[in-house]
């Protein structure tokens, strides 16, 4: 019984604690990302496929001349 | 062997012979309840990813001198490989960390709060719980059982599944069909509750429009919560710890074949196979107790404080701050997502008709899966 | 370590060094039998889906040195894993009950009396691997063995599997390339019997439409086969309820994300590492003896007797019943869902070009599933 | 040998006392639901799917107010 | 239990408190490492189908007082179901093998010889490891510990992670992190050693078009790889004999299904629970040491070493035959498919627009995988 | 450091055995595939197909013939 409300209390307090922290954590973030919002252009990950992109026209362009040679 | 002998032996071990048997009506029973999950289920619509699974294992389990469910069957063994290991509960929560979207919470960051508040639930359960078991002689719930029982009002399954098949795996089976249920019956549990706790005017409320978040923001979120949890409970990194996994595939958008299989082949294969070995846990001497009783009741008073603890945090915000939130979407922060969230939209609408909430419900209602999975945590840490 | 002792060393571990050491060529045949499976399966079209890693299963355990079916290596732990457990055949079942349909059946429930009928070629095998046993010196099949040899002219794989893992493990590879491979050789096997035992007449019977089955009567089915299966035979459970779990799966309509995954991603990735593990099974010690010779002439017996048994009680029941059967339609009932119902199909063409059986023989096909399945349930509680 | 005779003949009636019960339920269920088809209109199990239908359908307005609400 | 005691119990196991206690900042700096991989995956595209979840394992393994990676934890559960038995590498071997066409290789057979070439990488860095070990005191590695860093030098993870397993565990997280880095870096590292060691006249070599491969020789090829490794080196069979079942399932078309499912839900739901079973060995007393350091020297060597391994032969070749060879083309030989192949193909086209050296690459990139798990097999068979 | 050596040498001589084998064997599939290429039509793997062709085609037939029954 007692058990059961230090655990309530405990519980609450760690599950506000850490949600409360996260929304100052959020805050923070959104003023950052705000703040800082040209250093992202939107769609970030996309940083690695241009290289990719090159590489599979390339690859087409191979094919194509494959094609050709095969072909021809 | 002879033929006589044969059809005595093949008799004395058909199901039929086994519910005649001394205790057999406990396990015809079971089956009877399992028949009526599944009916639930498919014609009610209460969570049939789940409650099939769940029903059918409990059918399979309480067959007489089959064994399914007993050391060497099969359901045995999916149950110990996958859920006393904790593995299941961990793959289905990193699916769902691959299907969420922490937009909502990360426009309107202070709804985070809300979901904190839903989780007075737990732990008024957990107190009522211990409660029961001091004035009701039938019921004799230790502080594992009544903690087990408390995460009910986390409304969110496979943390229940994982915080039980800790602390009392032998109530597995009755939690787990009792959080599902409830989160079946969101939409007529909470609603009352909401009309009483709120005026009209508070209910017509309308909130700004959610701001757009960036693709950035979105793939450090994960991290920050894993950081986060890391710092302050790292009793409750494993689930944490995965949803954050699955959300971080989702989010950084350089794995997708990964995070399309989480959310989809891997969370449906792990679904049947844990829907399963959870029924498996229905056994007739442990369900068909007043126990169960208890943990049903209990569990819609976890479900009935934790939306009521939503909505009244959500008021006295309004009290405290000038942006005002319309009180509804707090009782989307007991989790069952989607279903809390639709709840709030479908009530917000009735006071006016203008006036979409769903996506300002979903902050708290996704806000409340980490709020469950934290109270776990403490509950692990302090109870084991 | 030196250059030249290394060399040695690796000589003495090389293959070749392995075939030419004593028992080593038994070793090499086997290799050559894995070979000439894949070659069967590629080319001939047999069973193609099992018998390619059946087959590499095999060479893969018979490579000298390796280790690879023994304690520690792979396909022994897989096979301890999926196969001794049980689990394998048992999501193999799951996933071919979310394929099959069961109307044709429920449409014309007396059929089901034909799949009973072909179980028939099961128990006169098991009587003819005893009486092998007791003439031939060399061969000495146990009663589980004859029980295992036997459930060959169940026609299905999955039971046949788990049948025989659990009464005899050292005959599995055999049993269950017998299985497969008969089940592929259906087209060949089954139609001179099925001309022997009819008349043209009979031949060219049109049977009447079948009527239309409604949703809510396929969604009871599998409850209902459960039910009976609890009732009559728990030991037949694991496989009748693995079944009927996925066919309620697919007919519900409400879990078809489940559904789905059941019988696409989740029956191919337990198909391969099934295949491969009763493919280690084949060890040659075990393989290259007079038995196999002899289980595979049982087995062939016990295609032939299953199917005259189909045809011949169909023609017992057109003398008994006013609404005509076409006897061809009996040999389906073996199982081998679904070409036996193909091959009925494709003979009662040739008696009548206008008379299409392929739905009519569905249902005796389905109910061989089911028929096979009990009488594995019979000689599990019997023979253990 | 007289073993494998006793389980033919156990095996064997066992086999057909299953399907030939599942002859007879199927008949009954068979004679139930033509009866009573009127209870179970076609596809019972879309009885769940209107309420998320409905869902759906407010999804879809909260989305394109969204959607004005962001462009306006 | 009071209030004041249990919030202390609960600081004492925070992350803080263990970052803070004796031996914390280890894992404080392991989760910094991790977090690191993970931004490597993210932004800078370094193989993130691995790096991600090997970062996210390692960030859980190194949570205080979590004990995710000690036994009961569920990545230890995951590390010894599928690491430590050695299936997981196995599966994603069966994958890769359903992914991979060797119809380049078939139609150049002699490019396989450059395959074999790039293995020196392996074997130089093997001995390198064996003289830090001898002339830096801080260093001890012993002759498997050094045959696992050789193997980096094969730039294929499975067969890294595979052998790293069985040899020297304690060194699998590092290892595997230095092979799939450099894997990702060999658009950096290669190209300066393949301008070294070729003139601009040998880099503009024009290649005659290869020969169509025919649907049998494609069939035949992964049986008799097979066979050979079977006749030579039973130690290499389980790796090459996967990869070769996966070719065989592609191959031969009858399988689709089962191809399908290998090369997509089968190896992505495998790669998920590798990576974070991989990342959970990297435990901050064995990762934070010299040795770690040694190993990312060592590794880069391995990948130099190799590529000029590779372009050196091909120079050899040139010498000895008639049909020419373009020397860039011997880099692909390391493996990393398929981006080394397209490096060399970049690296041609800067020395003659014209010239597309793609396809001629992927004969010794593919032959590079076959000659690192012979490599592999060999280590296995010499250093157990 | 010794051992070192000998793994080079021995496993570098594998390797190149293994491989090398596999140039020659691969030599002697082309010449018999390309000798005997008419015996092994494009799409080998089709010979079974057209059995089943044929019974989908049946299957097909069945379902038409199914339909017009229930329609007429
Ligand atoms: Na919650
Ligand atoms: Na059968
Ligand atoms: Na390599």
């Amino acid at each position: 019984m007692a058990e059961g409300f230090v655990l309530m209390v405990v519980g609450m307090s760690v599950v506000f604690a850490f949600l409360g922290l996260l929304v100052g954590a959020m805050n923070l973030c959104a003023t950052f990302f705000i703040r800082f919002a040209h250093w992202f252009p939107e769609a970030p990950a996309k940083a690695a496929q241009p290289a990719q992109k090159t590489d599979d026209c390339t690859a087409i362009a191979v094919a194509i001349a494959a094609i050709k040679a095969r072909i021809g | 062997m002879n033929i006589i002998e044969s059809f005595k032996s093949l008799w004395t071990e058909t199901g039929l012979a086994g519910f005649l048997a001394a205790g057999g009506w406990g396990n015809l029973v079971m089956i009877f309840v399992g028949l009526v999950l599944i009916w639930l289920a498919i014609k009610k619509g209460f969570e049939p990813l789940l409650l099939i699974p769940i029903g059918f294992g409990g059918i399979l389990a309480n067959i007489p001198f089959a064994g399914i469910a007993h050391e060497g069957g099969f359901l045995y063994i999916i149950y110990h490989m996958g859920i006393a290991s904790g593995l299941f509960p961990l793959l289905i929560f990193l699916g769902v960390g691959a299907m969420t979207d922490f937009g909502p919470l990360i426009a309107n960051p202070k709804t985070a709060l809300l979901g904190a508040a839903a989780q007075l639930g737990i732990f008024a359960t957990l107190i009522g719980a211990l409660l029961l078991s001091k004035y009701v002689p039938a019921i004799g719930f230790d502080i594992k059982d009544a903690a087990s029982i408390g995460i009910i009002g986390g409304a969110d399954g496979p943390t229940a599944i994982f915080l039980a098949s800790k602390l009392s795996p032998d109530l597995l089976g009755s939690i787990a069909v009792a959080a599902y249920s409830y989160m079946a019956l969101v939409p007529i549990i909470q609603p009352p509750i909401m009309r009483l706790l709120t005026t009209p005017e508070e209910r017509a409320i309308e909130m700004k429009q959610l701001r757009h978040v960036s693709k950035a923001e979105k793939i450090v979120f994960p991290i920050m919560v894993l950081v986060l949890c890391i710092l302050l409970l790292p009793s409750a990194t494993p689930l944490i710890g995965m949803l954050m996994f699955g959300n971080l595939l989702k989010e950084c958008g350089v794995v997708d074949r990964l995070s399309n299989t989480a959310q989809n082949e891997l969370i449906n294969i792990v679904t049947i196979l844990l829907g399963l070995a959870v029924g498996s846990k229905l056994a007739a001497e442990k369900f068909l107790t007043l126990e169960t009783l208890g943990i049903v009741l209990l569990g819609l008073g976890a479900f009935c404080i934790g939306t009521a603890g939503g909505v009244l945090l959500a008021k006295l915000m309004n009290k405290l701050c000038k942006d005002q939130i319309n009180p509804l979407i707090g009782s989307a922060g007991v989790s069952a997502v989607p279903m809390a969230a639709r709840v709030s939209n479908k009530v917000g609408l009735e006071s006016n008709p203008h006036n979409f909430l769903l996506m300002h419900a979903m902050g708290p209602n996704v806000a409340g899966v980490l709020g469950s999975a934290v109270a776990a945590g403490v509950l692990l840490a302090l109870c084991r």
